[in-house]
């Protein structure tokens, strides 16, 4: 039987190139397995083997994305591998990310599988721990004994086509899917483990995490208004009459951005609301009930504000349920810097 | 208190015209064991059959399940308050025969779930597919009763059974002897308990209405207030199920009296922990009875000092919010806590798997996304009836298969994800 | 929401009817408005009463926005 | 007889048939499962709080077409946050599944119209033991 085929994703301090200084080299292609690779194949056995290793300067990728993403899928796409691996990156950031936005892009644009690795604080962890699978390492490269036979685990497990398991018994970060699998001890018994964890003051994992408490720390305030760029945001579901994007009134699957440029007011006739959150006759009537569009005009001809941004957003989540929005929040907040904006006012039913 | 079980071990089952252990086989005349089950007038029609693991056997839809114990010394008899007089169960001796069950089956409401598989996929989600299952299956008069006499005639129908089958281990000399002694709070203060930390167990039973109720010594216990009972008494049966709906995570008569929250509790008492305690409270609908019994929790945590306790849950949906409730109040009088709960995270486990949340519940023991798919196969046999198969919850159009297979979320299955932690199934 | 954008860089006043969901969402500079089918408006005011009203709760929020703030903050 | 401090939302015929003398209703008979709920979160937006859990304990969601919430007679000023998350905890709960029973016949409807009427009537006595708050 023929060997499983790997690409192997590496930067230029574990490529032998070196440190910070080297971090600029743009992405090259050597035959065979280098470094971190060596005790990958070690830990493949007969079954696979890195057929050829990228190596490529963290700066260079963070900072020619498109290019970088562009060479390095090229690369692997010679190569066809059955497996593409990054990493590990244990605590290393901008290789965090490199990792997981290389991966992310040859899952999805050249259909291969993926596995890449790092420590949970990576920051590249969070950004990508639900687009593909990130076996969890401890924080430095002394790690790489214990993770490279968990990496080339789920590796062989992605290259047969076989099931992968939940994130505890595969290795991997939680992903956000919930998973069934069969413990090694009866519930009860992780009930009273865990107990005793915790009087003790000693770690134990929850095998259901909350969902996302966290804060954020308040962005410092603007200094003058009048000079200042103010966006509406809100998750009231305001939408052009019609809903021309057939915006989801529950679980919706896509926020709306709509141009207001020379809108003064929001009627009846223009606009109503795609939230099925609350009772919508009022904001039927009149949308500037929560999308003040008439009143920031008003303040924007009277010099309050610079300039009432041309573009709103708008969602249909309901006050509670958080996580769903969540990723088209990244999006928007990305859309109103690029395009310049100060300051959000954001409305909620 | 202190109770010692004696433990019968149960190999087989075989029908006969005589009733008796031999070797460890149970023997029963299923025509003299069905007689006082048809007495009752609103049941038609009862017949046993006999399903042991590895056969392949289709059990459904199930109503409960239940051990056969019998109490040869010290005060009161099994399920006191339902099939017994009320007396204070759970010291002196008891016997119990262990790997094997009487599961009640038949339809009490249209849409009941409750599979048990005795082999295949199935049979590693369902605690009961290891034993050896006495099936009582009954049908029911339709003369008009209401769904509430049928759940009560099958509920009593299923405890005196599994009652006059566990006569039979009275005489018997037990294959093991376990000794469970429960301390009074004086006693939890002894030389040899005093510097462990103080832990109980707090068990929350379904409550909600006639047809998903639990009972405690023959009350309602959604008619009560939060109260502590001893872990003995729970192993003499003094809590029963009467809930028909809600396969994989309600607890059946079998899980109480083998709660292994208790269990292994019990393992740990004297040596890491002193388990001083347990304490029942309810999952009602109405919410100020939520707010009222979930106060009752904390404050029964109070007067026992404790410094930790494990809550265990029945059901989903609202008694998430008691869940949530109880965490929270014992949390905030410094009792650290674990919940053992299930999930409803859908089918693609990608939904919020709970109702309710909270950061003060940050040690979660969880027994499984009940959304989850799974596959059955044909069997050779079904004790009961497919018909309700397409009905239950967690099946969904075509789920039952012409060949006689069935697709559905785990929650059909009896006991699957069951929130006392009874099994291994977890998720992440 | 609130939480994502402000964590990408952006100031955020957030115009909320139930203020504690706000502060569990995450919001800095919370404005509590007035009902939750009309958090900006009142349907028995009259149309320039419901204006004026509107107004005064959208200069409370952009004067929050000129505010430093340590913590989340309910401006009432 | 004095008024009650509760009332009861449901789209289920066993409920108005059986509590519409000693209970005051407001019965939506065309109602789904969803329609009946988002009804009572507008009711909770103007200010009623609700009594009763608006999940069932048992029967998922998902599955029954009935439900019956009881809510306050008299709606408050403000708005009653820990309603409001329930309410939207519970609509978001239905939509965790679609196993629903294929074949909803007489007979199964009529049981979950009973397993619910059930659930409502389990709340009475203690609403009825409780004062106006």
């Amino acid at each position: 039987m023929s060997k499983y085929k790997l690409v192997h994703y590496i930067n230029q301090f574990y490529g032998g190139i070196g440190g910070e200084e080297k971090a600029d080299i743009p992405a090259e292609k050597r035959a065979g397995a280098i470094g971190p690779g060596l005790a990958l194949n070690q830990a493949f056995g007969d079954e696979a083997e890195i057929v050829s290793t990228i190596i490529c300067g963290d700066s260079w990728f963070n900072e020619n994305l498109e290019e970088a993403k562009k060479t390095v899928l090229e690369m692997v796409r010679e190569d066809q591998p059955d497996v593409f691996i990054a990493g590990p990156a244990f605590n290393a950031g901008r290789y965090g990310v490199a990792c997981g936005a290389i991966s992310e892009a040859v899952k999805n644009e050249l259909g291969i599988p993926v596995v890449t690795g790092m420590y949970i604080e990576n920051p590249g962890a969070d950004m990508y721990r639900e687009k593909v699978y990130i076996i969890e390492t401890k924080n430095s490269a002394a790690d790489m004994r214990k993770a490279a036979p968990k990496m080339a685990k789920l590796a062989l497990k992605l290259a047969k086509g076989e099931e992968i398991g939940a994130s505890a018994e595969d290795n991997y970060l939680p992903n956000g899917i919930r998973k069934n699998f069969f413990e090694k001890k009866r519930g009860s018994e992780r009930a009273v483990e865990m107990l005793l964890a915790k009087i003790n003051g000693k770690a134990y994992t929850t095998e259901y995490p909350m969902p996302d408490f966290d804060r954020v720390d308040p962005q410092p305030a603007i200094k003058d208004l009048s000079k200042a760029t103010v966006a509406l945001v809100t998750s009231g579901g305001i939408v052009p009459k019609g809903n021309p994007d057939r915006i989801e009134s529950s679980s919706a699957t896509k926020f709306g951005e709509y141009d207001i440029t020379g809108v003064e007011d929001l009627t009846a006739e223009t606009y109503e609301t795609a939230h099925g959150g609350y009772d919508p006759v009022y904001a039927n009537q009149d949308a500037d009930r929560v999308l003040p569009v008439d009143v920031m005009r008003e303040f924007e001809r009277e010099g309050i504000i610079g300039k009432l941004h041309n573009k709103f957003y708008t969602t249909t989540g309901n006050g509670t349920a958080v996580a769903s929005a969540k990723k088209f929040a990244e999006e928007i907040a990305r859309r109103l810097i690029a395009d310049g904006v100060d300051a959000i006012l954001l409305t909620s039913t | 208190m202190k109770l010692e079980l004696g433990y019968i071990d149960i190999k087989g089952i075989r029908f006969d015209d005589y009733n008796a252990i031999e070797d460890g086989v149970l023997v029963v005349n299923p025509d003299e064991l069905v007689k006082p089950v048809l007495e009752d007038e609103l049941i038609k029609s009862a017949h046993f059959e006999i399903a042991a693991p590895g056969e392949s056997v289709r059990i459904t839809p199930v109503k409960d399940v239940i051990e056969p114990r019998v109490k040869v010394e010290g005060p009161g008899a099994i399920f006191p308050g339902m099939i017994a007089k009320v007396d204070t169960v759970g010291s002196g001796r008891t016997h119990v025969m262990r790997g094997m069950a009487v599961v009640t089956a038949g339809p009490i409401v249209g849409f009941q779930e409750g599979i048990i598989d005795m082999t295949g996929p199935g049979a590693d989600y369902s605690p009961f597919s290891q034993l050896h299952n006495l099936v009582l299956v009954m049908e029911m008069q339709d003369n008009g009763a209401t769904a509430h006499e049928y759940e009560k005639a099958a509920r009593m129908a299923g405890l005196a059974t599994a009652a006059r089958v566990g006569e039979l281990a009275r005489e018997l000399v037990p294959d093991e002897v376990e000794v469970f002694e429960t301390p009074t709070i004086a006693q939890s203060y002894s030389d040899e308990l005093k510097d462990l930390p103080r832990v109980a167990y707090v068990m929350m039973l379904q409550s909600q209405g006639l047809l998903h109720d639990t009972y405690c010594y023959g009350v309602d216990v959604k008619r009560t207030l939060t109260t502590m009972i001893s872990a003995t008494e729970v192993m003499d049966g003094a809590i029963v199920s009467g809930n028909c709906v809600s396969a994989c995570d309600k607890n059946t008569t079998y899980h109480h009296l083998n709660n292994p929250v208790i269990q292994d509790l019990f393992k740990q008492h004297g040596k890491t922990l002193n388990y001083v305690g347990t304490i029942i409270t309810n999952e009602n609908v109405y919410l100020a009875d939520k707010l009222r019994s979930s106060d009752w929790t904390a404050k029964l945590a109070d007067f026992l000092s404790l410094d930790a306790a494990i809550v265990s849950q029945e059901g989903f949906g609202n008694p998430d919010t008691d869940l949530i409730l109880n965490c929270k109040k014992l949390e905030a009088k410094g009792v650290k806590t674990v919940i053992i709960t299930d999930e409803y995270a859908g089918q693609d486990g990608k939904s919020q798997s709970l109702a309710d949340a909270d950061v003060a519940a940050d040690a979660v023991v969880t027994g499984g996304n009940a959304n989850e798919l799974i596959l059955l196969p044909p069997m050779d046999r079904v004790i009961g009836c497919l018909d309700y198969v397409d009905k239950i919850a967690g099946g969904h159009d075509g789920s039952l298969r012409p060949d006689g297979s069935i697709e559905a979320e785990l929650q059909v299955i009896t006991g699957s994800t069951n929130e006392m932690g009874f099994n291994r199934l977890s998720a992440r | 929401m609130v939480k994502e954008i402000e964590r990408a860089g952006l100031p955020v006043v957030h115009m909320c009817t139930v203020t504690p969901i706000s502060l569990t969402v995450g919001a800095n500079r919370i404005i509590p408005a007035i009902a939750i089918p009309h958090p900006l408006g009142n349907p028995e005011l009259s149309a320039e009463d419901e204006y004026k009203l509107r107004k005064s709760l959208v200069a409370k929020a952009l004067d929050a926005l000129t505010k430093e703030v340590e913590d989340q903050t309910v401006f009432e | 007889m004095s008024a009650k401090a509760y009332k009861v939302v449901t789209n289920n015929p066993l409920v108005k048939e059986r509590l519409d003398e000693s209970v005051e209703l407001y019965f939506f008979e065309e109602d789904t499962h969803r329609d009946l709920l988002e009804r009572v979160r507008d009711f909770v937006h103007k200010g009623y709080r609700i009594l009763t859990h608006p999940l069932a304990g048992s029967v998922k969601p998902w599955e029954t077409p009935y439900r019956s919430v009881m809510i306050t007679a008299e709606k408050e000023d403000k708005i009653d946050i820990s309603s409001l998350e329930m309410i939207e905890q519970a609509i978001f709960a239905l939509e965790k599944s679609k196993a629903r029973p294929v074949v909803l016949n007489e007979k199964v409807l009529v049981d979950f119209q009973l397993i619910d009427l059930s659930l409502i009537q389990s709340a009475l006595p203690s609403a009825e033991a409780q004062g106006r708050h």
